[in-house]
């Protein structure tokens, strides 16, 4: 094969930055950093906005699929058009607010909630230097927009004076708040390694492959594992999916604090919820699972955006698999999970990843020790945790009457 | 603490409660359009936070008034009502109907018609079970995959109940002195293939949902019934079992050919709502080995007794009671005959109203998720529970 | 041009504290706050100190609002009968000239105290400087901060585990 | 280990997901407009009124409006009222006819009770389940022209049921004809001999009566 050619410089790699200045070419001076926020925006609507829309028609035909029976096709090829039959019908339904709610808070809830969702995306690195805005602490501006969540959730509960909704916007509130903790706990460890809060710099950090195959993504170290696993779960619970979906808990509290939004607001709700899950998938990416570099070098001609997309879209399925699964978890349950089990799990990662970075220089006969060592550390509470906590939940054996 | 007038305050009508340190405890009407209530049944929970301190059930939203035209129509003319009493298992109800009137008039049952009436029942004990186990956890939320598994098992067999009744759910199949009309080889051959496969479709679902830490979290320890507590309240079938009394109708009567099958009868230890589930997995094994032995034995032979005439049946005065082992535990019909061509007093004993009553008391202390658990938990059919 | 955009956002800031004390509603005053909070932490960043911004918004507008709302909420007579005591002229009185005394310090503190002209644009301190800073020099006060968040989480975990109506361990 | 039956229902969905595009056991929903369900022959929705002939319904209905099914109708959703003339049936007899025959079929609940005693075999259950109608009450109301089908479709849904009830009329009708050639011949030899003492009183002509149990 020909000098490989350095990946950096392939044609499809530079095919976004050479349009981008195509683009921006074109205005004076000053207005050009505007003119290039503008473009970040309107692409970052344009791709997560599609992905929205095929995510709402993927979960519905894999649920469909799941449960033997084919899912939407009815409008359009394969139900392709499902999404855009779907929109049309939610902007053209009358949005009704009850008489004595809180107007001004009832409108304001889902803009804000849906606002704090998309600037989240502002600094996750989707290519080589294809990230929107380089914030020197862009991890942790991305979980403070997340932390707006609870606020929006709130007004909405509040506001629509409803006491179903009331009662649900204390148990979402009760939620997301426990598992705020051991979101931010899982990418600490992260940062204390890659030494940096930058993403471009976490996936920097992630570059190279050790023993010529094996990609150094963060996941691949024990700690890293275990840190990838708490933060999908406390993802899954911060979007209100499948396990803990207990706020919309349509079989207990009808819409839980949605049950006074309808058509558009509606529509906010739902479009901020799978936009927060993108942007905690696309974060989880960037943290664990080495941002937009190719798995082998081998694969290097594919284009580092094509890298980003696809671990993207399979921890996506990933959601969808556990929702179509899984059935729900009380809310005791959930909260007990979470300071129980997840926050003490954290903790003890930040332990691991400790003794992972001031082992770095180990070699030989040490490295194993040191893997040895890191992997009890991350087996030994998960282990003794998940035993407390299912204490005395067990599958039964049953005697039989004579 | 006396609960004193409601006093309004915003959206929730709040029954304030003069007891400083409870606060104030929400009433919250669940149903009768509630997505998780099986039907228009109702709710008015109280909860103190999130703990129910009274619930009271509120019925009769599906009152037919059964009984009442049972009196006023022919012994014939009531069978077809009777499809709509559970109207999950339509050929239990026809045969504990069938069974009372046989008593009242005196008519015997060919060997034939006795197999298939235990064919039947058991398949709709099998459709029954897997109906439950598939409402219980999309009660739990499980977002209706093991629903749709369920309900692909169930259609299966409400295809054989059509294509020898007529009608999937409503079949209007039992007459006194047997069967309307004969099963065909080519019926028993498919009734032996859905048998066979439906092991295969049991350990699949366990393996999806019994060892799933979420479910036994979500029922291990939800809503206990003890036993003795079972007995006093008059419970019957699987809630009984799973409370650990062994009492099935199918063992202490004998009706029917059951003494003939070698079937165990599972007990649960502690009467929770896992066990209640367990229960109904454990005897849908049981009737699938019934299901084998009565297709094995099934003899040729009439299926109708001939004596037994159609139109103008009129029994003798007196009174009868026939109660079979039913899917939701003991259905029975109390017939009074004063001679005519109608009966005096048409009595239907329901399981699912009787087992009902208990709700509260297995509800107190839990959330009002473990509520809606513990309510799919009791498998209630409104059409039985109002009729 | 930076020069209005300051303004601007202190005059959101100061128009949202205010407004936040008028408003008879609870919620909507809490919320106001919140606003404020989130003026404050641009004008962080307009000094170029990124990390405080976000710090401050992940505190305030994350946690401390949940816990003002959640207080709000929970004070049983919060919405009904808020007693306004009447407004008799002795009170009215008082309280401008409270209001009076603390304005005069402020005017004299902002007046006479020499300030360097513009504000120099500080070198805007990358989170590795930072952490360099905060583990050399300053590590005693951030291992006292980091003492006193454990107390009080132990203290928090104390109360609320024997709470009377704590969970039937069944 | 905690998560060991997650995985577990993680990998039953898994394999629902991935039979669902090849086995055909694992996709058993039917795209109901296009593909349509055979019914089984025991299928039975409502009653319609069996006519010999497609041609004339209304002349060779069986019905001979005994108003048995009227009596033994649950619901009671069925009313007839005889005709005043006679009209010759399938045998050449002379039976009345319905000269009204309404169904409610908003108040029917298709439990076939009516066919079980009906004793001519005149009304039989039909297999037509598309019967949405746009107005709620008179279309609801079958009367006689809505609910007559002739014959041939009774053997077209219900092929072996269809042939047995043929089966037995045609004996019944085979019957009836050698008793009356037997009877004409009895009549015709007493005619021949006049001189014979006068035969008893000819056998009263006896109507054939179906040996369905009444």
């Amino acid at each position: 094969m020909t000098a490989p050619i350095n990946p950096a410089d392939s044609l499809l790699e530079r095919a976004p930055q050479a349009l981008r200045d195509l683009v921006t070419s074109h205005f004076p001076q000053p207005w050009r950093w505007f003119a290039n926020g503008l473009l970040a925006d309107v692409a970052i609507l344009a791709v997560f906005g599609l992905l929205f829309a095929a995510l709402t028609l993927a979960e519905r035909k894999i649920l469909g699929r799941v449960q033997n029976r084919p899912g939407p096709n009815r409008t359009g090829p394969f139900g392709l058009l499902q999404p855009i039959a779907d929109g049309i019908k939610m902007l053209s339904k009358e949005d009704i607010v009850p008489r004595d709610a809180d107007h001004l808070l009832h409108f304001l809830a889902p803009v804000t909630l849906l606002a704090s969702a998309i600037m989240a995306f502002a600094v996750i690195p989707y290519g080589r230097n294809l990230v929107p805005v380089d914030l020197d602490a862009g991890v942790l501006y991305f979980f403070c927009v997340g932390a707006t969540t609870e606020l929006a959730v709130f007004m909405a509960g509040w506001s629509s004076h409803n006491k179903y909704s009331l009662l649900a916007a204390m148990r979402a509130l009760a939620q997301l708040i426990s598992y705020e903790l051991p979101l931010l706990l899982s990418w600490v460890p992260v940062v204390m390694i890659s030494g940096t809060l930058s993403t471009t710099g976490i996936v920097a950090a992630q570059s190279g492959w050790r023993w010529g195959w094996m990609p150094t993504w963060h996941v691949f170290t024990p700690w890293g594992l275990a840190g990838f696993i708490i933060f999908m779960v406390s993802a899954l619970a911060e979007s209100n999916r499948s396990p803990f979906d207990l706020p919309e808990a349509e079989s207990e509290l009808i819409a839980g604090h949605l049950t006074e939004y309808s058509g558009c607001k509606y529509v906010f709700f739902f479009m901020a919820e799978y936009f927060g899950m993108t942007a905690l998938s696309g974060m989880a990416v960037t943290l664990f699972l080495g941002g937009w570099h190719a798995p082998l070098p081998a694969l290097e001609f594919i284009p580092s955006y094509a890298w980003f997309g696809i671990k993207l879209i399979s921890l996506l399925m990933g959601f969808i698999w556990i929702r179509a699964t899984f059935p729900r978890l009380r809310m005791d349950q959930l909260t007990r999970f979470a300071w129980k089990f997840l926050v003490p799990l954290a903790l003890i990662n930040l332990a691991t990843a400790a003794f992972w970075s001031l082992s770095f220089g180990w070699s030989g006969p040490m490295l194993a020790a040191r893997c040895g060592v890191a992997l009890v550390l991350v087996i030994v509470p998960f282990v003794l945790l998940g035993r407390r906590l299912t204490a005395g939940l067990a599958p039964r054996s049953y005697a039989y009457a004579t | 603490m006396t609960p004193s007038p409601l006093v309004p305050t915003g959206g929730a009508t709040v029954r304030a409660v003069n007891d400083e340190f409870h606060g104030d405890l929400l009433e919250v009407s669940m149903g009768p359009h509630h997505p998780s209530t099986h039907g228009v049944f109702r709710m008015v929970v109280t909860l103190d936070g999130e703990r129910i301190t009274k619930l009271k059930p509120v019925l009769g939203y599906l009152h037919r008034n059964h009984e009442k035209i049972g009196e006023s129509t022919s012994y014939l003319g009531s069978m077809p009502y009777t499809d709509r009493l559970d109207y999950l298992n339509a050929m239990t109800n026809n045969w504990a109907y069938a069974l009372a009137v046989e008593r009242l008039g005196g008519l015997s049952v060919p060997e034939r018609a006795e197999y298939l009436r235990v064919i039947l029942a058991e398949l709709s004990r099998l459709q029954n079970h897997v109906c439950l186990a598939g409402f219980l956890l999309q009660d739990t939320g499980a977002s209706g995959t093991p629903l749709m598994y369920a309900f692909r098992e169930r259609e299966k067999i409400l295809d054989l109940f059509e294509a020898l009744s007529g009608s999937r759910m409503m079949c209007n199949f039992q007459r006194f002195g047997g069967c309307r009309t004969d099963a065909s080889p080519a019926w028993l051959a498919q009734v032996a293939a859905l048998v066979g496969g439906f092991g295969r479709f049991l350990d699949e679902f366990e393996e999806l949902i019994t060892g799933n830490e979420i479910l036994m979290a979500r029922t291990q320890g939800v809503g206990v019934l003890k036993g003795p507590a079972a007995v006093a309240a008059g419970i019957t079938g699987p809630m009984l079992r799973a409370a650990g009394v062994g009492y099935d109708i199918r063992k202490v009567d004998g009706y029917g050919l059951y003494p003939r099958f070698t079937f165990r009868v599972p007990i649960g230890a502690h009467g929770d709502t896992y066990d209640r589930y367990m229960i109904r997995i454990l005897e849908m094994r049981e009737s699938i080995g019934i299901l084998e032995q009565a297709l094995r034995d099934i003899p040729a032979g009439p299926i109708m007794d001939p004596k037994a005439k159609l139109r103008g049946f009129r029994p003798k005065p007196g009174e009868s009671y026939g109660r079979i082992e039913g899917p939701k535990g003991e259905i029975g019909f109390y017939l009074i005959s004063d001679g005519s061509a109608n009966p005096y007093r048409y009595r239907v004993r329901p399981p699912s109203f009787v087992n009902l009553t208990v709700l509260e008391d297995l509800c107190l202390g839990h959330t009002i998720a473990d509520s809606v658990v513990i309510l799919g938990s009791i498998d209630i059919v409104l059409g039985e529970v109002d009729r | 041009m930076n020069a209005l955009f300051l303004i601007l956002i202190a005059l959101v800031t100061l128009g949202a504290a205010a407004t936040a004390m008028a408003l008879r509603n609870l919620i909507h005053s809490v919320l106001l706050l919140i606003g404020s909070w989130i003026g404050v932490s641009v004008f962080y960043l307009f000094a170029g100190a990124e990390f405080v911004a976000f710090a401050q918004v992940l505190v305030y507008v994350g946690a401390v609002s949940m816990v003002v709302l959640f207080a709000v909420l929970l004070t049983r007579r919060s919405r009904l009968d808020i007693s306004v005591t009447p407004d008799s002229l002795s009170r009215a009185i008082s309280a401008v000239l409270a209001a009076g005394a603390v304005l005069g310090v402020l005017l004299y503190g902002i007046v006479f105290t020499p300030l360097p002209g513009a504000a120099p644009k500080g070198p805007s301190a990358t989170v590795k400087q930072l952490g360099v800073e905060l583990m050399g020099d300053h590590a005693a006060a951030l291992l006292i901060i980091g003492l006193i968040l454990t107390v009080a989480t132990l203290g928090a975990v104390v109360i609320a585990s024997n709470d009377p109506k704590a969970e039937d361990r069944q | 280990m905690l998560g060991s039956g997650l995985l577990q229902g993680l990998g039953v969905t898994a394999k629902n997901l991935v039979g669902s595009f090849h086995d055909p056991k694992r996709l058993t929903t039917v795209e109901y407009p296009e593909q349509k369900t055979k019914l089984p022959e025991a299928y039975r929705n409502f009653p319609f009124l069996v006519s010999e002939s497609a041609e004339d319904p209304m002349g060779t209905l069986r019905c001979v409006a005994c108003q048995i099914c009227e009596k033994e109708c649950p619901p009671q959703c069925i009313f007839i009222e005889k005709s005043k003339d006679k009209k010759p049936d399938a045998t050449g007899k002379m039976q009345i006819y319905p000269a009204v025959f309404l169904i409610d079929s908003s108040v029917c609940m298709n439990c076939q009770i009516c066919v079980e005693v009906c004793p001519f075999d005149a009304i039989k259950m039909d297999h037509e389940y598309e019967i949405a109608t746009t107005e709620r009450f008179n279309a609801l109301l079958l009367d006689r022209e809505a609910l007559a089908k002739p014959n041939s479709y009774f053997h077209e849904i219900r092929p072996e049921e269809a042939a047995e009830v043929d089966g037995r009329l045609a004996a019944e009708r085979k019957a009836a004809e050698e008793k009356a050639k037997a009877a004409a011949l009895a009549k015709a030899s007493a005619a021949a001999k006049p001189a014979a003492p006068p035969s008893a009183v000819p056998p009263k002509a006896e109507p054939p009566k179906p040996s369905a149990s009444a």
